[in-house]
């Protein structure tokens, strides 16, 4: 018997939960990992014949629209007790948290900046980079949910920022790889999980979380209505959101669902959260790409 | 391209085919070997029909034939041994009898020790004979020569096409024989066909081709003779448009009117006591002997015709013309 | 004729339709029914309206097409001369050459990308070691279309050397005997003799630099150059996924390609380049005399350039315990290879994946791009042009809309059975994506090659499929050997197409890589492609020098 | 390979190159045009040094020849005219005069009509008649040819013969000219040189070759007459090894011992009176007369005579042998 998990982010992760499931029910899990958008892609491209019993996105909106479409199997599982409400939901459950964070380079000779707008200073002129919303989701997260928090400013920080030269490469990998040599400083809006990975193997970069707020990408878990095997389905769920589950999660410096478990680093207890309203803000996508754009990348 | 090609072939029989450069003959041997489409027409091989003249048409291999290509179609890749054995081994032969045939047909062309050679390496006539041991190497019912032996020299390309002719004699082979030699044509074939501009103009035994060509074109592309144009008149015979050459044994030949007379090399003799005084335009040297250029009456009237020895141009010699030789063509 | 003919015509043309025929029109499908994936076919064209709407397509059309002009003359500039001296000449080491410009086909162009930034941006190597920092240069257009040249030259460089070989020194003499200086002999005969195979490797540049992502996206995104497959991406990098957005912009690099292809068709067919004739001449190269070691120093120069830099930045970078710590001794460690053998059989798993796929992919294409270009060029049929322009379709298209396409094809519930979900599809894949390499060589070359060869082959008995088999194949052979070296490269490395379609729990060598970036591993990222890129072209090396023990004869590729 | 060459052209003169297959022929032509570098020896053309024993070796194209290649080398991609006139461009002539002069050496092998054609589509004498007219459009001093009439009808042949003979006179061009066709060797060529593996054996004029060959080898390879091999002995004349023919004749003509000895065609004659019996082994039809093969002394010696008319085979002529044309060879 074997169980298809379609999964964005880290490979580790996801094999290591495969195996320490398969080691505990005996059910043989075929990972398939990608980016949020290939899983996305694939699962789009196979819907005529779905092939994926559960997937992980790293995209909360991805959750709420396919359940929309009725592709979802509601299931909560009972080891979702522990998962703060707004993490979960009837047919989708956060496997795990990241949040959106400043990563800078410790060597880079620029001052330590603690909030946002320090970044539109001088000191930091053509050392800012910043992952692309439209091809990462979580930037676009955070743009939609500094514009909550902070209204029209925002749009005058991007303004500001793209003043001082901040460049906007990529997706997150490309935001985060220059900073990391010191051609650049400071990532405006990088997973944080990532970058702490990368400071514990000794990468001189911290993160650093503004307080004025930030926004976290909860990476929903959810299994499709299509699967043939609904039992091991939720089996497995259930196993991501055991203890077990949660620790491995949060040996990749992810936040863990449950709030009773541990993380290696804050967690969202110690963070200002800005809530969003994915509804709203899916709603609004092309808007605020195409204003991100037009201010700051000038496309 | 081509027109009313009709050739038939006798098990066993060899026909040449003469034909000016670019008269369609290679065009010819390609439809025969099935390479080329033609559009109409039926062809049978050894009692079995290859084309039919309603679309069926037999692909090359299933032919069974052998094909020296005038550009050699060698392969570069394979050794000469390779090269030559290459229908034995589409024939399905082991590689011992393979190996023992191929050598024999390279022995017959003088290459035995180049059969390790790549073709690459070897000189122009080489390559020839080596296209010449492939075509003939599996003794396919028919084989389709075009100018093998062209870049040969004398002496080979005399033991060759005696060699072939043997050959294709023995084991009851036909062939059709593109050649522009015509020693070389007259030595292989039992009969030759000569080719004008894309039809056949003549297909005869070599004597009677002389004796007898069907037209002023053939008997011109076979440089019999001298050929004339004139009046025929029914009492002084023929005389000569150009000059005043006269034969009156031709009166009576032909109706009256204006004709060609071909006046054959072996017609005209130097004779001390001949009718005729010419001069000597040119002495071609022949190896054995020479051939005469004349002009007759004020050179207007041009005659070839061999001698023994050398004469100095310019010298006036005496002939006689055999009148049964010469032959007319009304126009 | 008529029978074997149409069998192996029927035979190329179904080869084709299934590897690029089906996925193409699954994407054409997908382009004009927005809701296809779904099964349904509502909303007939209403995406082709973005064509209309999006106001940057024409800048995006122009910067794609300089671009890809840029990389054409900078692979002409770069390949031209090695090829011809290597087609022409006794280059010392020529076999070990050939496995060194190869090795711009073994990193992924995405790693290629990284390895330049890490070089050339502000504080990169160059800056470490030199303090030259030419950031400026790299995040340019020239910077993209330089990397991308980089990438692709060696395209260039195989297809005129395996050109020059057929041509020989045989035209060029007579030229020379008439009056021509050798540089005139050269421009005037030789070279035009080689344009099929110029044009045709021009081709697939062409359609692989409209189609390539991963230099741009990495170079180009921050100066602002948009290129019409940036737009394909971003359609399909993040929730929500727009497949029929990214179709129809796949719709408009085929036409791109379409038309390219036309042009050289009409080149390469508008005159006969045969060289290889019924009289074979001996194809011996000359010797260099006193130029061997300035042409070796021009060999090891675009070397140097070309993957020797790129190559150390890879390996510099494996070898790097952090990436901020820089270029210091003590920053030197081997730690990001331990998990790659720690996790032993998942990286062994992925290297031997990878490894038979490539195997198999090369020897596929090697085939059936071998009968396609044979029934292309001497087949008779009204569809050989069909066949040829479709053949180079998979280069235009973005690997992840191709995949796409593949998917939609294979995975239809109304398939009685189906590869999709099995190793099979990747192998389909990579046939599908790689073929045009082999067919536009083989083209080339069965172009150079006199049809009377073939003919003696059928009148000595052979039906088509064996004088294909004995004649035309080896002739083919040195064109499709490199084309087949190509696609072993490409193959063992290839991404997108492998974390699409691979079935869930396979990885292969790209994947596994990419993975790593994925989690910021890019030390570790680096260390496996460092593997990867030494065994195989270790394999290289050793088939090419067999090959070259094998080539004893005066006729080698 | 090649050995002993020397090889003095006169301006003007055209020296024929004749020789088997393989002998060397096309090796030194290309030696001559630069195409191959000699290990060794000086070579002039036009009073100008190409060639010094030293190491210096003018390029090809300083040469300033002309070369008709035995695979004719047209190149494909151009078309015959551009073919034709690639030498005049490389000699910087405006466009209109390369057409001009580019037409007019078609118009000399007949192809004017074939100007705009692309090589590939070309029969395979109409593609040597392009290679002809590259290599004498420019007129260069020295024009080497490989074989190039080789695959031309034989009218076409002799007429492009006689054109290319008095073009180079003309022009006082000198040439090479690599044949396998004796008579056009005799036709073009002031002197004939025979080469016979990697050595020029002899060069002399036509007549002399065939009056006085200079070895065994030659007269063989001119195919001149019969080869006897025997012994001369002082008194007895020469008697032949294989048979019972004897040449009282010859006694003393020779040191006495073993000796081959050269009987010419020339010299057999069917005389009615003749002292000799001979049995026709063959009669071969050769156009305007016959070639008589014959045996003696029980058929262990064979003659060659030509005849005017066919001879039945197996039936007994009487012969008589000239014996001043004949030539000894002592071993
Ligand atoms: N590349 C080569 N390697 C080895 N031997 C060669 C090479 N090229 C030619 N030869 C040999 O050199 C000899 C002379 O060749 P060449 O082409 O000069 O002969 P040729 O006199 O022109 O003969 P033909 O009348 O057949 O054209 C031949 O025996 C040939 O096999
Ligand atoms: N592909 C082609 N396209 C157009 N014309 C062609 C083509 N091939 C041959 N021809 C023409 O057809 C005619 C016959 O050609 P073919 O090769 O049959 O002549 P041939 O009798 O063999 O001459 P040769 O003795 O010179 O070899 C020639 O005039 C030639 O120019
Ligand atoms: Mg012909
Ligand atoms: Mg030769």
């Amino acid at each position: 018997d074997t169980l298809t998990f379609y999964t964005a982010g880290p490979g580790d992760l996801a094999d290591a939960l495969a195996e320490a499931f398969e080691a505990e029910t005996g059910i043989a899990v075929n990972v398939f990992q990608g980016t949020t958008g290939q899983v996305m892609a694939r699962l789009e491209a196979e819907e005529a014949n779905p092939q994926a019993d559960v997937v992980v996105s790293a995209s909360w909106g991805s959750a709420v629209e396919m359940h929309e479409r009725g592709l979802l199997m509601e299931y909560l599982s009972p080891n979702a007790a522990e998962v703060p409400d707004f993490l979960k939901h009837s047919h989708y459950v956060a496997q795990g948290v990241s949040a959106l964070a400043m990563v800078w380079n410790t060597q880079s000779g620029v001052p330590r900046p603690s909030e946002w707008t320090d970044l539109t200073d001088e000191a930091y002129r053509d050392l800012v980079t910043m992952p692309d919303p439209a091809q990462s989701g979580s930037a676009f997260d955070l743009v939609a949910g500094l514009e909550v928090a902070m209204g029209e400013e925002v749009w005058d920080l991007l303004a500001r920022l793209s003043a001082n030269d901040m460049i906007v490469p990529g997706p997150n990998a490309a935001a985060l790889n220059p900073v990391l040599q010191g051609a650049k400083a400071v990532v405006f809006g990088a997973v944080d999980y990532i970058s702490y990975g990368q400071a514990a193997s000794g990468e001189t970069i911290e993160v650093i979380v503004p307080e004025s707020g930030t926004v976290i990408a909860p990476r929903p878990m959810m299994i499709l209505q299509s699967t043939a095997n609904p039992e091991a389905a939720q089996a497995f769920v259930d196993f991501v959101l055991s203890e077990a589950g949660q620790e491995l999660v949060a040996a990749t410096w992810m936040m863990p669902a449950r709030a009773d478990v541990e993380g290696l680093r804050p967690g969202i207890n110690d963070l200002t959260v800005i809530e969003v309203d994915e509804d709203a803000v899916a709603a609004r996508r092309e808007e605020i790409i195409a204003r991100f754009n037009a201010t700051v990348t000038n496309r | 391209m081509l027109r009313n090609i009709s050739l038939d072939l006798a098990p066993g029989e060899v026909v040449a085919l003469l034909g000016p450069s670019g008269c369609g003959k290679t065009t010819l041997l390609r439809i025969a070997a099935g390479l080329l489409t033609a559009t109409d027409g039926r062809m049978q091989i050894a009692d079995r029909l290859v084309v039919d003249g309603s679309g069926f048409n037999a692909t090359p291999e299933a032919r069974g034939i052998g094909m020296v290509f005038q550009d050699y179609a060698i392969w570069p890749h394979l050794n000469v041994l390779d090269n030559v054995a290459f229908p034995l081994r589409m024939r399905k032969l082991g590689r011992s009898e393979r190996e023992t045939r191929a050598l024999r047909a390279l022995d017959r062309v003088g290459l035995r020790h180049l059969a390790g050679r790549f073709p690459g390496t070897l000189s122009g006539g080489q390559q020839q004979r080596v296209a010449l041991a492939r075509a003939i190497v599996a003794e396919p019912p028919l084989v389709l020569f075009d100018e093998p032996l062209s870049n040969l020299d004398r002496e080979l390309r005399e033991g060759l096409a005696l060699e072939i002719g043997v050959l294709l004699r023995e084991l009851g082979l036909s062939a059709i024989y593109v050649t522009h030699d015509q020693s070389e044509a007259f030595t292989i074939a039992d009969r030759v066909a000569v080719m004008l501009g894309g039809e056949i103009a003549q297909i005869d035994t070599p004597e009677r081709l002389f004796a007898a060509p069907a037209s002023v074109q053939v008997a011109q592309f076979l440089n019999i003779g001298a050929l004339l144009q004139g009046r025929i008149c029914s009492t002084g015979g023929f005389s000569c448009d150009s000059g005043r050459l006269k034969l009156p044994g031709l009166a009576g030949s032909a109706p009256e009117g204006p004709a060609h007379v071909l006046i054959p090399r072996t017609a005209v003799r130097t004779a001390p006591e001949g009718p005729l005084m010419a001069r000597v335009l040119r002495c071609q040297f022949q190896g054995d002997r020479y051939l005469l250029h004349l002009g007759l009456g004020g050179d207007s009237v041009s005659l070839v015709c061999p001698a023994d020895r050398a004469v100095a141009p310019n010298s006036l010699i005496p002939l006689s013309i055999e009148p049964d030789r010469v032959r007319v063509f009304p126009n | 004729m008529a029978r074997g003919q149409s069998v192996l015509t029927l035979l190329a043309a179904s080869a084709l339709v299934i590897l690029v025929g089906l996925p193409v029109l699954f994407i054409l499908l997908q382009a004009v029914f927005p809701e296809f994936a779904r099964g349904s076919f509502v909303g007939a064209f209403s995406k082709l309206l973005i064509l209309t709407e999006n106001d940057r397509l024409l800048v995006q059309a122009r910067n794609t097409l300089m671009l890809a002009f840029s990389v054409m003359l900078g692979c002409l500039i770069l390949g031209l001369p090695i090829g011809v001296l290597r087609g022409l000449f006794h280059v010392p080491g020529a076999r070990i050459w050939d496995v060194v410009f190869l090795i711009p086909f073994l990193i992924p162009p995405f790693i290629a990308a990284i390895a330049w930034m890490m070089t050339l941006q502000p504080r990169g190597y160059l800056f470490q070691l030199l303090g030259v920092d030419m950031g400026r240069f790299l995040f340019s257009f020239a910077g993209v279309a330089f990397v991308m040249t980089l990438n692709l030259f060696p395209l260039v460089y195989f297809a005129v050397s395996r050109a020059l070989e057929t041509v020989g020194g045989r035209f060029a003499s007579a030229a020379r005997v008439h009056g021509a200086r050798p540089m005139q002999a050269f421009v005037l005969i030789t070279l035009p003799l080689s344009i099929p195979a110029i044009a045709a490797s021009l081709l697939i540049v062409f359609a692989m630099s409209i189609e390539e992502f991963g230099t741009p996206a990495a170079l180009a995104a921050r100066t602002g150059l948009e290129v019409l497959v940036t737009g394909i991406y971003t359609r399909l990098s993040d929730w929500p996924i727009d497949l029929s957005g990214a179709a129809v912009g796949s719709v408009l690099l085929m036409t791109m390609v379409l038309v390219a292809f036309a042009l050289q068709n009409w080149i390469a067919t508008r005159r006969s380049y045969i060289s290889q004739t019924g009289k074979p001449s001996d194809l011996e190269k000359a010797d260099l005399g006193a130029w061997r070691w300035p042409v070796v120093a021009l060999f090891a120069l675009v070397a140097a350039i070309g993957v020797v830099i790129p190559l150390t930045a890879i390996a510099v970078t494996s070898f790097m315990g952090t990436i901020s710590g820089g270029l210091n001794w003590s920053n030197f460690d081997t730690r990001h290879y331990t998990p790659i053998f720690q996790t032993g059989s998942r990286a062994a798993q992925a290297l031997v994946t990878s490894g038979w796929l490539a195997v198999l992919t090369a020897f596929s294409t090697a085939l059936i791009g071998g009968l396609v270009a044979y029934i292309v060029v001497r087949g008779t049929g009204r569809g050989r042009a069909v066949m040829d322009g479709l053949s180079v379709l998979p280069n235009a298209i973005p690997a992840i809309v191709l995949a796409v396409g593949i998917i939609l094809a294979w995975n239809s519930p109304f398939l009685p059975l189906t590869l999709y979900g099995t190793a099979g599809i990747l192998l389909i894949a990579y046939i599908g994506i790689l073929l045009p390499y082999p067919i536009r060589y083989a083209v080339a070359r069965l172009r150079q090659i006199s049809g009377s060869l073939d003919d003696a082959a059928r009148v000595a008995g052979a039906t088509q499929m064996r004088a294909l088999r004995h004649v035309t194949l080896p002739l083919m052979a040195p064109s499709l050997i490199a084309a087949m070296m190509l696609v072993f490269a490409i193959a063992s490395r290839e991404l997108v197409a492998s974390i699409m379609l691979a079935p869930a729990g396979m990885r292969t060598v790209g994947t596994f890589v990419f993975a790593q970036f994925e989690q910021g591993s890019v030390q570790t990222g680096m260390a496996m492609s460092m593997i990867a890129i030494t065994l195989t072209s270790g394999i290289l090396l050793v088939v090419n020098l067999w090959l070259a023990r094998q080539g004893t004869s005066a006729f080698s590729g």
